[in-house]
């Protein structure tokens, strides 16, 4: 043997920071329809390709191929662009607000919204799903009124949740959305338990935990997949991968493995990989895993490949760590654009109709923006009762807490 | 108490489906302690079953299933091993009904042997408590005997809100004066050994008198209760002894009746002192009876340093310190 | 204080190659806060680097290079996002002496923003420190302005064990009086934020005197520090102000010192009161000078909830409850 | 869509509980030999075979045969037989010692000597293991003095812990060996940050963590993984699948992976499986991974496959919870009287040479006993200072210890 070399530490960089010219050519992207449809029952070991591949239903043409599409009509087609452009124009507003200093603080979708909005379509009322921040089509897609979700993002006196939360913190559990953390991953082993307890009470609801790609370091991450492997739970558990961890590239959290989804092969758990920025794929991906979970299948691993376009939140400015050029150099598109161009492609949808659905949600959206601002902003009008920081700590509140409620004057 | 803790698992389950046990061990084997012996073959294992090796899998799925709208009792093996589950039980547990205004709850109990006295080193020892009831939206609970383990343990199954169960493992197999040189004594003649079989609570947020005295006070929980008696008996001090049972919420209003009796306060605890739940005690106690106390308020507990296995009877706050404390609070 | 706290890091890693900065986006992002800013491009990859997600793994990795004979210094996100690092932490970095009978030692820096007022709710504002206070083998810091930050900074690294630096976010940008309705000022004009570029240290375990007086005695650390003294001036009242920059260990000698002196004692922090580390300050103030106190201590602290997003400057302890404590024991 | 049957909750269980036959049928053992010995720069993907199988070198005759098999002497096998006879003879006169009441608790490691005794003579003096405490087969095979274990074991006054440690927490910084935690999987991770400062530091030493099959459900193990595959950290990480993990077994940890080794496949890290009863072929994937590690490649995982003959501790009674006869049905045998097989069938050992040898490793152990009980044992004779209680918890004794440590009387 010959005298070891010095050691290096290896850190992962990405290819590209600001001034570099973004590059995507070793992202393997197969052509739509490319990828197969495995049975619901087949054998992990026997499906480990559908991890390092891509499931894609539309292709550039706008027309949905493959063993994945077929799923939705032009009826819920039109739906679902009508949920991803509501999405989009309400993180407008919501920006809007922000800035001008309405509320503290906000987080937008811009680009990821085929991937809350169709999957929720995918799953039934009554399903539960433990999101984090950036799920909010679920909430839109599932009909959670929007005046509703501002009155949370104004901390105003009509929030749901008193005031209590940091804005697009909502939780709405009629409408199967679990309370949002702002403790990364914690959401992802509850998601589990939760579906465990389905499965424990013989009931058919499953569940969907939510994960970013930054935060599957996390251990709550390991927990969620070691549970729902050993229990076989009835879970979906979806990594979105956006490729930005605030300032931080996938691949610091990826490492050595090729994609995110592989992480499922160490588990024995059937993990897919799916184009995030196509509404069909989402979808029809998101509907084998749930009829697979409802047939005592067990859990579903989803890698959905998307590009988060905005910065991380309204407290972040993206410039300052990536090139500004990578979105559009982005291979995956922009899920409204392809989704919109399929509709008219198949002869469903035209120009015309989109620009007039704009409008007609934009009128929505200002009007439940207008709605919420009658019941206050962060900095004026009506707000939630201090007293009320004192509810809800305890079922009953114990006399500490009245002795302390009094001593702040309530 | 092992038996005590076994039969209020045993009777919760039977009572109300919605309660699910698990943890490490706790399924066929019935826990390395036995407190859950038999009831996986009773109920089924869907009904109690062994976790895998993450403590903060066991209180993650245990949010998730309080969502879902069960009950689970959990348990952690050692108390020092609830730290990976720390995160989960203070950013998740304790806040969700508050964070969700209410959709949300988790009216979990999570079981944990605590303290020391067996020999068990750093990492079978410790009384993490303090570290429990600084986290607004948590209850916890330390019994000190059998009769009190089972009708708190109900309580807290009962309870609509996450606890935090502590059991001091030294008391499982009998009541313990702190003399660990003399034979081990068993509850079997003990009368907080004798517990009825029926289903009964003890309500959480009420402490007991252990033994009446106007001399001075004692505020002790857990492990320290029959060795305060111990050491007031043998120095012959006519302590008034206060077992609080429920340290969050804390029932101020029987420790103050008696400080303000005795115008003395002893604060004994097996955990570190600095920021121990004896701190907060001695907060509480100067805040309420400021103008009754005739002395410095003394804590007597564990030194400021991990629970050595070899030293342990040197770190524990034993009769000695004890009486050491009565003589110098009687004196101040 | 971002510029000291990142001009310390700067100093350190060119004095002593076995310090290495890592954490959530320190290195070509510079952290959130920008308090690793530059330090990659200067020291290079292997020293200043991002660290995946995982709050343990970042603890756990740097337990294992103190092992091998680095000096890590670590950024959390937020405090609030310790929970998950809190086992190495307390199990392992904090022990890693005395159970080793001195083998193996954690040199180790864990800095992290904590406390509110900057509209964080509750998982941007928390203040952890009875946390780590309650734990013996760690030193707890909270500078209260630049020129401390820098030095106590620079002290936490030469340090033989493991410390934890918890860096007020409110301070980041300037001083805070407790008037959340009043303009922000910045450091620039002020004494404490005119820092020198030199390398000096703040020695640990030693609190400094804010403000002379005699009437009362205030213990306070980070953000309250200036919102204590704001208070004190609008009430007119002669309060000593001390600003106690290490928690762990305590300068208990400048405490007993002022409080014998003035027999007057309120103590303020931002955390939630039940079991925080205003508790410890009430024990061994009133331990230590029980025959000088003329008045109840008083604590005036955060609210036993969470940290509320909208009503945070009713959860705040502002500079109006300060005054009323003031008061309240210059009556009692 | 059919309505979906009620969902039920799968609890994974052993084939065997007290009563029942034990049947290892389903565990698929290849031939000794039959596994093939990748390249050390191969393909994570290129060698996930190697997780599924089992590297063997000893074969039921006695010989080391395969790709795997050549690499050491005669003279290192008897001394690797050595190696695990004194650590089998350590244990069984420290679980006599402590049946007799001079310590409080103890640790065997029967049936696993295999894994520790030859793994540690693939790495070099100066590489760190941070190991559990089933691992001291690493001391024992690095020259440690068993009179210092048994000092530890016995808390006595030369403990050189200071009997501070629960006994078998070993800690042996100058022999590469990590002060055990009782927190499980703590070490994985520190030892990987113990590889990335080696790396930092451009040394040539390499670091070992070990975790067994229970442990590998925490936290701990996750952050390892992500850590170790995101830097390319130079570590072996070794995974003691010794089937139980106090009375739960593998599968539960496992879940729905065929294999632990499998989960290296989700962070792209070349993962082996090897027979942990056959010295042989742990020392030789051993050196295979250490190669790696030392040559830039990065981490290394290593599933152990082995069986826990005794109770967990001197604290259990496995009768409780699994069949007295599964040990006798293991399939992969014992590790010393395979190897010894071997040396015998090769000429170089014999039965003579055996007996004579465990009478002298009997008297040496008991010599060191002796010695060690001359410094006192947990119940009797001189003890570690109490005072010392109060030192290492800081480097300087701040002044509170010093007031308490005043206080305590000393
Ligand atoms: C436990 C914890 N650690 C750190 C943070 C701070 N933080 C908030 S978002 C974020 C990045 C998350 O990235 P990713 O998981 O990829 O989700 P994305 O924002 O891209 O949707 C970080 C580090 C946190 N909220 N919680
Ligand atoms: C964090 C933590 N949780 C639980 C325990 C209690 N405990 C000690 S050993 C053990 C089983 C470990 O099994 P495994 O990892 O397979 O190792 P083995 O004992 O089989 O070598 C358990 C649950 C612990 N020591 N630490
Ligand atoms: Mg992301
Ligand atoms: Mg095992």
């Amino acid at each position: 043997m010959t005298a070891p070399r010095p050691l290096s530490l290896h850190v992962p960089e990405p290819g590209c920071r600001p001034g570099d010219t973004p590059d995507f050519s070793d992202f393997e992207i197969p052509r739509a329809g490319a990828v197969r449809r495995p049975a619901i029952d087949e054998a992990p070991e026997d499906m480990r390709d559908m991890a390092f591949s891509v499931v894609r239903v539309l292709n550039k043409a706008g027309e949905a191929v493959g063993p994945w599409a077929g799923l939705l009509d032009a009826e819920a087609l039109r739906k679902g662009l009508r949920h991803m452009m509501t999405l989009r124009q309400f993180d407008e507003r919501m920006l809007k607000a922000q800035r001008q200093g309405k509320t503290s603080f906000y987080m937008q979708h811009l680009g990821e919204e085929a991937v809350s909005c169709a999957f929720r379509m995918a799953l039934e009322d009554g399903d539960m799903h433990f999101p984090t921040y950036r799920q909010a089509g679920l909430l839109i897609a599932g009909g959670y009124p929007m005046t509703d979700m501002m009155n949370q993002i104004y901390s105003n006196a009509a929030d749901p949740l008193k005031g209590r939360q940091l804005p697009v913190m909502y939780s709405a559990r009629d409408h199967g959305f679990f309370t949002i953390s702002g403790n990364l991953g914690t959401q992802f082993i509850q998601a589990v338990g939760w579906a465990m307890a389905s499965a424990i009470s013989n009931d058919t609801r499953i569940a969907a935990g939510w994960i970013g790609d930054g935060s599957t370091s996390e251990s709550d991450f390991h927990a969620a997949m070691v549970f729902a492997s050993s229990y076989k739970a009835p879970v979906i558990l979806n990594i979105v991968n956006n490729q930005w961890a605030i300032s931080t590239f996938q691949g610091m959290a990826r490492g050595g493995a090729v994609t995110f989804a592989a992480r499922g092969h160490g588990f024995g758990i059937p993990s897919i990989r799916v184009d995030g920025n196509d509404y069909l794929a989402v979808h029809a991906v998101a509907s084998w895993a749930a009829e697979r979970a409802r047939s005592g299948l067990g859990p579903t691993l989803i890698e959905h490949v998307t590009y988060r376009a905005g910065g991380h939140s309204t407290s972040d400015d993206p410039s300052a760590y990536r090139s500004k050029e990578e979105f559009s150099a982005w291979p995956l598109g922009e899920p409204i654009d392809r989704l919109k161009r399929h509709l008219v492609t198949i002869g469903e949808w035209s120009e015309e109709r989109h620009t007039q659905a704009l409008a007609e949600i934009t009128d929505e959206v200002r009007a439940c923006q207008k709605q919420a601002e009658a019941n206050g902003t962060l900095i004026s009008g009506r707000k939630p009762s201090p007293r009320a920081m004192f509810d809800d700590v305890y079922a009953e509140m114990p006399p500490h807490l009245q002795r302390q409620r009094q001593e702040a004057g309530f | 108490m092992i038996e005590a803790i076994r039969n209020a698992h045993d009777l919760a389950m039977e009572r109300d489906k919605r309660v699910v046990v698990f943890g490490e061990d706790v399924g066929y084997f019935g826990g390395v302690f036995r407190c859950t012996a038999g009831l996986q073959k009773k109920y089924g294992s869907n009904r109690c079953f062994d976790a895998p090796i993450s403590e903060n899998g066991i209180v993650g799925a245990a949010v998730g299933m309080c969502a879902y709208g069960l009950k689970p009792v959990v348990e952690i093996q050692f108390a020092d091993y609830m730290y990976p589950a720390y995160d989960q039980i203070v950013s998740e547990a304790a806040r969700m009904r508050h964070r969700s205004a209410g959709q949300f709850t988790c009216p979990m109990v999570i079981r944990m042997p605590t303290g020391g006295g067996i020999f068990g080193g750093q990492t079978h020892s410790q009384s993490p408590e303090a570290l429990f009831t600084h986290v607004a939206g948590l209850k916890v609970v330390v019994p000190s005997n059998p009769r009190d383990a089972k009708g708190l343990l109900l309580a807290a199954i009962e309870d609509p809100d996450p606890v935090i169960f502590l059991e001091p493992k030294r008391l499982y197999n009998g009541p313990f004066d702190g003399h660990h040189d003399r034979p081990v004594v068993s509850w079997k003649n003990h009368e907080l050994g004798d517990v009825s079989e029926d289903y009964f609570t003890v309500p959480l947020g009420k402490a007991k008198i252990r033994r009446e005295g106007s001399a001075l006070t004692v505020l002790a929980y857990g492990t320290m209760v029959f060795v305060a008696q111990a050491a007031a008996e043998e120095a012959g001090v006519d302590a008034e002894i206060i077992d609080l049972r429920t340290l969050l919420p804390l029932d101020l209003e029987t420790i103050e009746a008696s400080v303000k009796k005795t115008g003395r306060c002893v604060i004994i605890h097996e955990a570190t002192k600095t920021s121990g739940f004896g701190a907060e005690l001695s907060a509480v106690v100067q805040e309420s009876c400021f103008y009754h106390l005739e002395a410095p308020i003394v804590r007597v507990t564990g030194w400021d340093t991990p629970y050595p296995h070899a030293q342990e009877w040197t770190y524990f706050p034993g009769p000695e310190r004890i009486k050491r404390a009565f003589a110098q609070v009687l004196e101040g």
